[in-house]
């Protein structure tokens, strides 16, 4: 086994970044994810690359826009209310087509509500919190060795589909230390050419990079495109399932969530109650598949969220009567116990 | 005979979609005979504002962005932190840079990014059809301001190169005005000044041009110009504000 | 001796040239462009400096100054 | 195997580290392990804790509601804590600093004078080191050794200085 | 017939606001809702009332959450860029209770888009763009009359349910001229006392308002009790349906949509295709009864939007397989025609 | 013997969370009093910033409400707008102020909003746990900056009082500090006329406290204020730096 | 009865009031009208146009792809939408500026020398009212009076010195 | 004559005012509060002037000052 580290999930998606040969981090301070905005601001300044405490969340994003817009691979993370600032900018990105990551690490809210960790953001990464019609790619990694690992794959996805990737964690998986192994394997996507960047016209024609489409009709064809590039992005869903093929009922849950549901799924299988999880990792694109696969043959799924029902909306659109499904969640930074979970499992058993 | 003035490469041969005499145009064609000169059009990126000149990505033969209303200079420090031997600059409008992009512009400057912005004050919003902007006049009509400027409701026009003056990142500022040929002149010069303090690396530089914009003036052309000449520049006195370069 | 240029077709008739030029060398036209302005146009007098004022000011940019 | 652990105490008393050495002489063992730090509600001053799992297996949630066993440093702590420990479970309180009962009969608590023996060894910050020694002690998961080590590995080249006395620390708590 | 005045949507909701007693408006410059502040900027000041161009929308949501907590009524506008810049500001106003009213006149997005009229907002709006699991009412009128009518009703339910209310329309709406019925009978809500403002302590002890709930537990209650506040808001769902009973097909589609639906419902039916139509008046809390109702007899749906395909998700959890759910949409300020949704129809039968 | 120093009414009589020797709670303790002196405690509503002070509305004993980081300007014009004859002020840390707040700022300002403003500059964001912030000198230490703020990455301190006197809306500006009983009292005297500003209806009126974050500067309480004295009060000169009242 | 018009123009000639005249008059006459404006794509210059429905009943849309007629002012308007109307439909030129075939044979075609009218009457800006008067002869959906009315309803006290200029050119108009 | 009084439990031991005390009559304890604070105590001398410079520099307003 290679050498592991034992490391906090904010520092692992630092770490990943950096790995991923992330230029830029552009950050502003917030909590449950101050640590990250640290670590940077000493390892890029060390790796000679760039680091900016910008004088807000808006300016951060911007600035990711900035770069990205180079081809220079950047990043900016935040905590909920901050990612609500960034809602126009990451549209931006979305309409403009550029990469980039941005990590959320949820709190409670709303407002400014507290800093335990939570999934009340679900809605707004996954289904473009600010206007106009784009998505974002979605990751929500449930250990430090996925955020250290997935960190690095959203930065080929972005640069493959030229769209900005979230990661959605809490505030329990960002500071939350595990294990890592730094040389795990990550998977490598095949990435087109950056032959749309800016960065200064010597050996081709000017180009621009923007997201004004005033022409009559040449807004609508540009969000076909972006449409069916949406589309396309279901060849990079990810989830993972555990001891579906014998379950009674199936658990459906990301990131903390699926960790407790984990521990839940161990407990219920002592007690001799059969119980699957699928978590998916990619929120958006969301795991069709795997779901309706699963509606074969169980009929009661438990979706077990950090907030008051984001996700279940998703897996219902996709179960569509084909089961049950039912909802257990705890909103503002209440984390459930396995013991709540097994409960419910018994209750709707 | 020989063609001595004419539209130089970093301008496109393109009709610009602004109004009848709106100094915009002047000022692309300021920006890009600078860019000319020095030589740098294989290495500028511009980025344009979202105002009346968001379109300049159609006019100036370079490459340009466009960045959301008022995060050009948020998006110039990403381009010019990444890219720090590319020139960066922004064209930004009054609304666009000390409205909305308060925050941004005033960061940037006293960081001292090493770009050079373009400051087109006009008094209003152009491109929405004529609101008061944070310069408008005292007493000055807009459609937000039906009955003129009131600073008890609406407080006063700013200064923005008095206001950048004090911070420590800001290196050159200049207030020139685009009303006639000696001032357009004038207007280059500092221009140019203004990329070369960031070709030199000494930091941020920033031009403000007063401009006119005849339609949501409600006046022609020509009145537009007295109007610079008559209410603006007693309120923005021409000249060097801070150079230390 | 020197002289100027108008694109009449580009130009948008603001009249700020007339103004600029210290010669007085040009007048607005009374016809129609196909924008629908009345485009400048150059008195083609022999006083022409090719100071270059008209350049200057001119928003659109379709003045051309031969020296 | 899986323990699940809760260390608690002031603020300055080095909780976050006496459990990064945990788990990091874990990790070392080639175990599962999860740290979730804990600030509680308050920002500033308070208590904090830290949680740890070690398992043979993979670790589901990394908040521990009902813990196998709780080391206290201080009176708020065994005050808040000790009702959670499981059945059987092991409380190891400060008893320099936790005084009064603990009020479960089900369960096993050491006391151990952590602040005294700590000043003894001239430094009342290696307290937290003689409780996670007394700790080790009792629940025999990792060896004295490991977590001789990672103190090293963790204190690092700044702190080499401090290696000695927390090694010391831990020791003087596990020979109790 | 009452005297009736031609008026723009965007001055409607202006006048209707000022009939509502709305003490003050805050704005900032977006296109195509410019003429709305333009009105306000000199009625309020004739009425001796409030109006401030604000620096931002920002700083235009931050105003009304300040006017608001006085507990006076307030409102700022916008179109779909400046509404994601004040997501934060409404997560701020939903986690302190404070009422309020937000237009958004939606244009085509993301990034800077266009400016024609375009629904791709309608997800931020349902679902909470902001942080942290809260809900705005959405009211979605579909003429000028009820954009005057509705708005008075919104600044009534921001106070009964002490919650900020959206008003979601599109360019086109509020661009467009009808005739409007000043003195149009309005419906009248049962108000509770303000008894939480702030407005100085003279006669009763301090009072605070904040969205900071730091001790264990408060705020997971606190989004508890906002979420049976959610529930309760159910109660007042206002939806138009026309001719549904009758029909072999229902349209379903919010306002300038279900403006064209009726064009295509009125043509369709001349060509003997019996259409039906399911207006949603509220899109938050949307009216589930009615459309579960028509299930019972229409067996197929068609979900009109001008975009990519948003409420089309809320219709399909209601339905949940008990009927066909189809769907049209155009994005990016392509608005539909009657005849393509006549043909769609056809299409789908 | 009669007590002649206590708390008074405005201040409630509960713990405050800030850490040993944070100069946080002398502020509260001032602005309390003043609004005691003042009489204005029954018509005061305060807006608490997000910073370590978010939790004021727990120690004033007036109406107070709280902000989204940095726009309690925004907030504040809005409820003195409804309700001009209320007394309304914010309190703010130089993150919420200066950085992420510096449109709100600057704009409540230059309108002349009739409202106070109570600037606790301490170099640095304590609540998040010590990182740069607007203030920061150059290099300090904070978390982000490791390597002491270097200004050729991160710019300059920024000197609000003096950045703000060029805003036709201002009508007084004081620095002052709480570092010893004869500033402290300065600074209450500052306040006072601050507030009474207001009450003059005389507009816009800020009051910059230089004040000490013992435990992010990783400094004892004493060392902390010797800190401000040898490095603050030099880059950041007291006294008067606009009065137009 | 339903009739739907799109009125379009250069931008200064009065495009917005011809439609809004004509949609006070329509709801004067207790119908059910709508008036949608547009700017086209530009955002400066071009040409604008606006779109009315008159109804006897509810209107749905108050978009207008194919109307019943047109009203073009200028020549690129004519370009533009003269291919929309409706079969047997009616398209009003300003033929003082609008030149040329309109291509189409199933349509009634108008040409009303609207600006040379207008300065005939002192003020070529009538223009848009002569039109108007043409249309309205055309249609015959509303009384000229009711439109008259409108007109001095609309340029109120304000603009009361227009009123008897615009009036003159609307009956003008429909004289012809 | 003057005195003070220090709220020992309240007090968080950060002994500005024993700084601040032109006569030093301000100590800290040895004793722990229930804080965990060492908190400031008056050795009620009577050279206490009642200047109330301790009560200007106490942040946790935790003394009082007679006269
Ligand atoms: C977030 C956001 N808010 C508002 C707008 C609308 N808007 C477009 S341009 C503009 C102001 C333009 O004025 P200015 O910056 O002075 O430029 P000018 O047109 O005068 O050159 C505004 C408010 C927008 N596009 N995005
Ligand atoms: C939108 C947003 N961004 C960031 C934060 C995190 N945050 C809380 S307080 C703070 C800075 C506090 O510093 P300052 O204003 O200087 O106050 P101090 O704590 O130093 O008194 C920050 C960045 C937040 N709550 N909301
Ligand atoms: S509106 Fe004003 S600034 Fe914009 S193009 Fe026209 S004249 Fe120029
Ligand atoms: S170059 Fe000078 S003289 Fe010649 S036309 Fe132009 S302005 Fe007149
Ligand atoms: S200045 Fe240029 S655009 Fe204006 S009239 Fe003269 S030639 Fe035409
Ligand atoms: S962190 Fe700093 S500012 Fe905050 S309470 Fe502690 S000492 Fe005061
Ligand atoms: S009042 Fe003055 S003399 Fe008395 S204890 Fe306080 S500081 Fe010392
Ligand atoms: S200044 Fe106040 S808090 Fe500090 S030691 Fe003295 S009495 Fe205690
Ligand atoms: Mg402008
Ligand atoms: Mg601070």
């Amino acid at each position: 086994m290679a050498k592991r580290v034992l490391m906090k999930g904010n520092i692992a998606i630092g770490e990943g970044a950096i790995k991923a040969n992330c230029k830029a981090y552009f950050g502003y301070p917030i909590t449950p994810q101050n640590d990250l905005t640290a670590h940077m601001s000493k390892r890029m300044v060390e790796l000679d690359r760039v680091f900016i405490q910008s004088e807000s969340e808006i300016a951060a994003i911007n600035m990711v826009f900035g770069a990205a817009l180079t081809g220079a691979r950047a990043m900016t993370s935040s905590s909920s209310p901050g990612i609500s600032l960034k809602q126009e900018g990451i549209s931006y990105m979305a309409g403009c087509e550029l990469p980039g990551v941005i990590l959320n690490v949820q709190r409670g809210g709303p407002g400014l509500g507290n800093i335990s960790g939570a999934q009340g953001d679900y809605f707004q990464a996954t289904r473009g919190g600010g206007h106009g019609d784009y998505r974002t790619l979605v990751l929500a990694p449930d250990s430090v060795q996925e955020m250290y690992d997935l960190v690095q794959e959203a930065f080929d996805l972005a640069d493959k589909y030229r769209n900005p990737v979230v990661i959605l964690i809490d505030g329990v998986l960002g500071q939350m230390m595990e294990p890592v192994d730094l040389e795990h394997d990550v998977k490598k996507y095949k990435l087109p050419p950056k032959d749309w960047i800016l960065d200064g016209c010597k050996t081709r024609e000017p180009r621009s990079i923007q997201s004004l489409y005033m022409k009559e009709g040449a807004l609508e064809e540009h969000n076909w495109k972006l449409h069916e590039k949406y589309k396309k992005m279901k060849q990079d869903i990810k989830c993972e399932t555990q001891h579906v093929d014998d379950a009674e009922i199936v658990l459906v849950a990301f990131g903390i969530s699926a960790r407790v549901c984990k521990s839940a799924m161990q407990l219920a299988r002592k007690e001799g109650i059969k119980v699957g999880l699928i978590r998916p990792i990619t929120l958006f694109p969301f795991p069709e598949e795997e779901i309706l696969k699963a509606t074969e043959h169980v009929k009661k799924f438990l979706v077990v969220e950090m907030n008051l029902g984001q996700m279940v909306e998703d897996v219902k659109l996709i179960i569509n009567s084909k089961a049950d499904v039912h909802f257990y969640g705890r909103p503002g930074g209440g984390l459930s116990s396995q013991e709540e979970i097994v409960n419910e499992i018994s209750r709707i058993l | 005979m020989k063609k001595i003035l004419f539209k130089t490469e970093a301008l496109k041969d393109t009709v610009m979609s602004y109004c009848p005499g709106c100094g915009h145009g002047v000022i692309h064609r300021l920006v890009a005979e600078t860019i000319d000169e020095l030589g740098i059009r294989e290495k500028t990126i511009g980025i344009a504002p979202v105002g009346c000149a968001v379109f300049a990505y159609d006019y100036w033969n370079f490459d340009v962005t466009e960045a959301a209303h008022g995060r050009p200079p948020a998006v110039a420090t990403g381009i010019k932190r990444v890219l720090p031997d590319r020139v960066v600059f922004t064209y930004q409008g009054d609304g666009d840079l000390i409205a909305i992009g308060t925050a941004e512009t005033i960061h940037a400057a006293n960081r001292g990014e090493n770009i050079t912005v373009i400051f087109v004050n006009n008094c209003v919003y152009g491109m929405t059809g004529g609101q008061m902007a944070p310069t408008t006049l005292i007493g000055q009509k807009t459609t937000t301001t039906p009955f003129g400027r009131d600073e008890k409701i609406a407080g006063y026009p700013i200064r923005v190169c008095e206001l950048l003056s004090s911070l420590g990142g800001v290196t050159y500022l200049e207030r020139v005005a685009v009303t006639d040929a000696k001032n357009i002149i004038k207007a280059k010069r500092a221009i140019k000044k203004a990329f070369q303090v960031q070709l030199d690396k000494k930091g941020f530089s920033l031009v403000e041009v007063l401009s006119s914009c005849p339609t949501d003036w409600g006046l022609n052309p020509q009145e537009a110009i007295e109007y610079i000449e008559k209410n603006m520049i007693p309120y923005f006195p021409l000249g060097v504000v801070k150079d230390k370069s | 001796m020197s002289r100027i240029t108008i694109d009449k077709e580009k130009c948008k008739g603001c009249g700020l040239c007339v103004l600029a030029c210290p010669k007085n060398l040009i007048v607005m036209s009374d016809e129609f462009n196909k924008k629908g302005y009345h485009p400048a146009s150059f008195s083609s007098g022999e006083d022409c400096t090719g100071c270059g004022f008209c350049f200057q000011v001119c928003p659109d940019v379709v003045i051309e100054v031969f020296k | 195997m899986q323990e699940e652990v809760i260390i608690a105490g002031f603020g300055g008393q080095g909780i976050m580290f006496m459990g990064t050495v945990l788990a990091h002489a874990a990790m070392q063992e080639n175990k599962s392990v999860t740290f979730f730090p804990s600030y509680g509600a308050e920002m500033r001053g308070g208590t904090a804790n830290c949680m740890i799992i070690m398992s043979d297996e993979d670790i589901g949630s990394p908040v521990v509601a009902r813990p196998d066993g709780i080391i206290a440093l201080n009176q708020p702590s065994a005050d808040k804590f000790t009702r959670r420990i499981k059945e059987k479970g092991l409380l190891i309180v400060n008893s320099s600093l936790v005084t009064g009962e603990s009020g479960r009969d089900d369960i096993k608590k050491v006391e151990v004078q952590a602040t005294k023996i700590a000043e003894g060894l001239g430094d009342k910050r290696v307290a937290n080191m003689v409780a996670l020694g007394s700790y080790i002690k009792e629940v025999k998961i990792l060896k004295l050794e490991t977590l001789c080590k990672s103190l090293e590995t963790l204190l690092g080249e700044k702190k080499k200085n401090l290696v000695d006395i927390n090694i010391k620390a831990l020791k003087d708590g596990y020979k109790l």
